[in-house]
């Protein structure tokens, strides 16, 4: 309103996401592909979009194209605002030369130019690399009745994981009275989430503070909260109970793909009252063929199965051939599997096409692995595959095995 | 095609579609499982480079207004700098009660037209189930200097010829040698369809020299009447093409889409057919499901058995329920044990345990919206 | 303030503008040099941080809803994701000769208001001329817990109290102790204003209440007759306001704009005053320009004599022509010798040589849109 | 339409305009105020929204800020499209950093990712520089009707500029037999306008060849063109005829400003059929006071007059009080002018203000050069100023002067 805005988000969209190989060799983490036909960053926006956050800077910086292209005019998150909507803030090149962020809180001092010409009363720092659905409205509420300097969203997470957060004690009316960053030994396990509200004048002097300091990393959860904490600011905790992911691994992705296939996951897409939006593919209803069978799965538009899917997640336009089996697997967009192929506990990304007669699965039931294929693979007809598919494109002859 | 705007008509009066129709125009009919009619005449213009589509409503607009939106899924920016999406409002001085034709609704919008950059509308109907390249019959009206370039089309069974009642000739060059009132309808092979193309100055002529009394119509008291003074052209439209004008054509082109090349046919070539995106998750299969030669759009949840049939989205079909060759409007919710047989089913119709509706092949039965049965 | 709608109101018939009403609704009348009235309570409402806002329309709405476009101008979305801008059209099914009250458009969408997200209604007029914060008067109204909370005003001369024909009590804490009918029209000092806010809940209760015979209104029908059962307060308005209800007070609040401490309160606080920019260049004074006291939009051309006058956009104003306590609308031609005075001139008036016209103060001259002189 | 776009605009926006002075300080050239109410960009943009094209890549690098703000989502120019629109393309900065492009043509190639998702059959460069309307798809049209490879926008230029030019000669077919980049002895007349038309395969074909040449300053005019000329390319000349400007330095964007008060100006800004697009400024109409007299005089939204006006523009926001005198003069947005001051041929640049009884004129009516106020600046009651007043913000005593 008035000169400003209330409360402009700054979403942290650079994240290499090395655990998941191949399957960020070509795209920042939060541009992967989830849920039957969104990319990660899809909930952090959607969230932004239905808590009425209108002004959205994305932080990018490692292989960006992908989200570039995918986040367009921001459509379809309504973010395509005149005064406002998302922009795209990728590292900045001056006349000598331009260099990465060095941590998270450099990232966003370095687009202080970009928050300065809204000069909101609150900054939001979200994460792309995160599924959740969380009102940051109810978030924004909280902290201006604590009338705190920093709000930070907490998790429970099991015991055993807390070392890979940044750890925060509370008192009984919310306020941190401790915050460690991956500690080696956790004294509890209340995790920061990444999502911070921060009075944007705070926020300023303090990112000033740290930019002075020659020895900090620039980081929010090393650098510039414990900094905080120990000038006495007014840091709160704000307990958040929902689902709350972060697929750092192939694994993970997997298994929280798979987890969507529940009769009633803890991840619920269905609800209405909070939509999650993604850009629209244009493609017709998905055809089930006359001897498909298809139980405990998703399937998105475009889909064209005439083969068997079971417990598996196909996204848009993914061709399925007559007597091909899918179990256990998540097949991204554009995929053209053919007739008599058989695939097991795989992701397939995006753009491969896998020749008839095909296997994609391990052979010893032992290992516990998911075997991943790369987009733009093209698998001939008759192979054998079970283990990763790293090469970006190859052409065996009929009947080539790759081991 | 810069110069050439595209213009969706309103043609029939939209009864002709009966429960269809009941609250809404026949351009925002419900077809193939995510679509509104009008999308696919209104993509085939964007996909043809048209810039400046302008849609005419009549009566029952809402559901048409809030569809199109701000144009932005056909990348036409609404009231956008002289392009885009333009709707044109009837001029609510007059009656409404009854569609008289489309010739006041021109009338009513003629400074839009002088106003527009555009110098030749391509004027459609709204009822066209096809994925045309209008390009080729630009060029062809150009290349010819016709006065008037209609579509036909050849030997199409599904065509209803009855419309016209007039005996067409077609010259070797496509100019129209004849098209003499016959009254039996017409035994013509060859049919022309409502989609044409001229100079915007001699529709403007067409409108305003024709006597305005309210009713009338530019193709028959505009363009037909006037046909020996006009250099009329005709050109064959390819590719698949329902014109939808009856129920029964209604369920027989939703159903041709089962057939994978002629939704190959009709999706992709020569561009996709846009629509609003309505934010569904992908369509939900349980355990129990049995799904075989199905179209399912998206936010569907089925643990029954759908077999040759059509559903639109956020359908709910329960455990041991059973809906066979019939189409299913969005939103609908088909209980336990409930059978569906030879039916169109409207939006938002719930259908209780073990209720049995069963239609014919040549005497459906149409729910009407939001029925509970 | 998300969860508070904006509706702005179709509150009174057109015709009690005049000429300036012949083309268009009140909403749409141009004021102030490059505004039309439904800005200032857009404006107010999307400055106040509402972020729904509906726009009903009811007749000769085509330069409204042109002139709303997408709402990018308001940065509201047209039918954007359950916020933005909204426009609902009237049910096409009623007779549409005479306004018959707001009630009938209010019911004829009731599925939209129950449908959206918003816990709250804004009800304004659209023929206020103002820049109102609503943020006080929200705050208020929960505060007080009260079922609907007016805007009121007070001493102000130039409000027409004969709309009411109430006798108005308000209590200390703001509460109105008294809203008794009064024939002669009201003698108090403080008058409602046609701006509220209630429940979502409770305007549908209102409304689907009162008896639906197609007429009534909802202040009158639905609040005022239940006073005895709601809690109604009020809470002063501050700033400048204008209700547009006759040429007279066009014309009084239009010649307003000439003073600085007025224009500066009603253009920038609390936030500016959004329109549709018709991407024009700089007003270009020639050598023999001679202009003094006025308000002028951009895209003139101004070679004459202007004194103390208001003169929209694209307006042509030749040699020795003299314009004085007028106001202009867009895209006239005033040529070489032409005298107006105390005269109100429709958009795209020509003025030809030496032509005189002289209103008086108290009896304007008003010439029709389009008029040749 | 299909896969691709038909032809798709790069705009090159980087300038620094350096012999602009202290006008080019904070912002690229392209951001310059001209025309009352426009900055220069503008004219490029409007040309490619009424010449249909609606994919516009602005290539920005020297302080991007100010133009990054303007271009906003594109919605001015009708460019906040779905597929297209405008797409900023700053230096892109990779793990291992980033630098400013080398030359014209590298600037291109670097954003060859972008090109290659739209597909197009033709790229259009223009350059953000240059004020002119131009309807580029005539010139498309002509490209087309001549097969060419690449088609040159030409104009006429004064023989004695001519060598600050690209210059080039034709046979009577149009085609392009000589090129050579800003010749010390020019053989003729006839300018590159920077404005060119390639055959996308063409172009993608000659920036590998001219980026493999490690000798190759990477710039159109000076490798690119000479190479393709070389390699008996079809280049062709398009000859333009109408109103053309590079506005160099500081006397020529003031002359090009001034030319705009003619009666009949060479530029015209009316004309209904080709308006030029810019963001709005949200103000009311201009007020001329009761004592007000302007002549000859272009006034912009939002002004407030009460003193003379004689032969000036003035920008959106202008305050001029009682008993002022703007002469000759171009007066930025949003500059406040106090009462009995005096400006004669000065530009006065954005946001600053002049305290009562300043005069900003030359003392002595000899040198031709013009005042330039920087934006920003302060200038306090009583100042005496008759040179460059380049201090970004200075508060002095009053009946302070500035020499």
């Amino acid at each position: 309103m008035h000169s400003g805005k209330e409360c402009v988000a700054m979403l942290l969209a650079g994240g290499e996401g090395k655990r998941l190989g191949i399957l960020t060799r070509d795209k920042a983490k939060p541009a992967l592909p989830f849920g039957g036909k969104y990319r990660i960053i899809d909930f952090t926006l959607s969230n932004c979009t239905n808590s009425g956050i209108d002004t959205v800077g994305v932080l990018t910086q490692y292989e960006p194209l992908i989200l570039n292209s995918h986040l367009g005019n921001g459509s379809p998150w309504d973010l395509d605002r005149r005064k406002g909507g998302i922009s795209l803030l990728p590292p900045f090149v001056r006349k000598k030369g331009g260099k990465w962020f060095k941590g998270t809180a450099d990232a966003v001092y370095q687009n202080m130019n970009f928050l300065e010409q809204y000069n909101p009363s609150y900054v939001l720092i979200i994460s792309g690399d995160h599924i959740y659905k969380m009102d940051y409205s109810m978030l924004l509420e909280y902290h201006q009745s604590k009338d705190a300097d920093l709000t930070i969203a907490v998790i429970e997470v099991p015991w055993e994981e807390a070392s890979r957060f940044g750890i925060l004690d509370k008192n009984e009316t919310g306020r941190i009275t401790e915050f460690q960053e991956k500690p080696d030994i956790p004294k509890n396990n209340l995790a920061s989430m990444g999502v911070y509200i921060f009075n944007f004048d705070m926020m300023k002097q303090f990112l000033f503070k740290d930019q002075n300091n020659i020895k900090s990393s620039n980081d929010f959860g090393k650098d510039v909260l414990p900094l905080m904490l120990k000038s006495n600011c007014r840091m709160f905790a704000y307990p958040f109970h929902g689902y709350w992911k972060d697929v750092g691994t192939t694994e993970s992705l997997w298994q929280a793909n798979i987890d969507l296939l529940e009769n009633n996951p803890n991840l619920d897409l269905y609800e209405q009252h909070w939509p999650i939006y993604t850009v629209s593919t244009n493609q017709p209803p998905h055809y089930l063929g006359p001897e498909a069978k298809v139980e405990q799965s998703m399937i998105s538009d475009g889909c064209t199965v005439f083969g068997e899917i079971n417990h598996s997640i196909l996204f848009p336009g993914v061709t399925v051939g007559h007597k091909t089996i899918v179990k256990d697997s998540i097949i991204m967009s554009n995929v053209i599997i053919g007739s008599g192929v058989k695939v097991e506990k795989a992701i397939i990304a995006e753009n491969s096409s896998v020749g008839n007669n095909s296997r994609i699965c391990r052979l010893d039931n032992v290992t516990e692995d998911i075997i991943v294929i790369r987009e733009y693979s093209i698998i001939p007809h008759d192979s054998i595959i079970n283990s990763t598919y790293t090469f970006k494109e190859i052409i065996l002859r009929t009947g080539g095995k790759l081991k | 095609m810069r110069d050439v705007m595209g213009v969706i008509n309103i043609n029939i009066r939209d009864d002709v579609l009966d429960e269809l129709t009941f609250s809404r125009c026949i351009s925002s009919v419900h077809f193939g499982g995510h679509y509104r009619l009008i999308d696919f005449i209104l993509s085939s213009m964007v996909n043809s480079g048209i810039q400046h589509a302008a849609v005419f409503t009549l009566q029952k607009y809402r559901s048409l207004v809030d569809h199109l939106g701000t144009g932005k899924e056909w990348d036409l920016n609404l009231n956008s700098k002289d392009e885009g999406l333009s709707v044109l409002h009837p001029n609510l001085f007059h009656s409404l009660k009854y569609f008289q034709g489309d010739l006041q609704n021109f009338y009513s919008n003629m400074d839009f037209f002088k106003r527009s950059r555009q110098k030749n509308v391509l004027i459609a109907g709204s009822n066209m189930v096809c994925n045309l390249d209008f390009r080729e019959l630009v060029d062809f009206h150009r290349r010819s200097k016709a006065d008037i370039t209609f579509l036909y089309r050849e030997n199409d069974p599904l065509l209803d010829v009855s419309l016209w009642r007039r005996r067409l000739v077609i010259g070797e060059d496509g100019r129209i040698l004849s098209l003499e009132p016959s009254e039996k309808g017409v035994d013509s092979k060859q049919v022309l369809l409502e989609i044409f193309v001229m100079s915007k100055t001699l529709l403007i002529d067409l409108v305003e020299n024709c006597v305005i009394n309210g009713t009338g119509d530019l193709l028959h008291d505009g363009i037909i009447k006037n046909s020996n003074s006009l250099k009329l052209f005709a050109f064959p439209a390819k590719g698949y093409l329902g014109v939808i004008n009856s129920p029964a054509l209604y369920y027989k082109h939703s159903m041709n889409l089962l057939n994978p090349s002629i939704r190959k046919e009709l999706f992709s070539q020569p561009g996709l057919i846009y629509t609003k995106d309505k934010d569904l998750p992908p369509t939900k299969y349980m355990r129990s499901a049995e799904v075989t030669g199905s179209l399912l759009a998206s936010g569907c949840s089925i643990e029954g058995r759908v077999e040759n049939s059509i559903l639109f989205r956020e359908t709910r079909v329960e455990k041991g329920a059973y809906i066979k060759d019939s189409i299913i409007l969005p939103k609908c919710q088909i209980a336990e044990g409930a059978q569906i047989e030879h039916a169109i089913i409207g939006k938002g119709v719930s259908i209780s345990m073990r209720k049995e509706i069963k239609g014919r092949k040549d005497n459906l039965s149409v729910i009407a919206d939001r029925t509970i049965m």
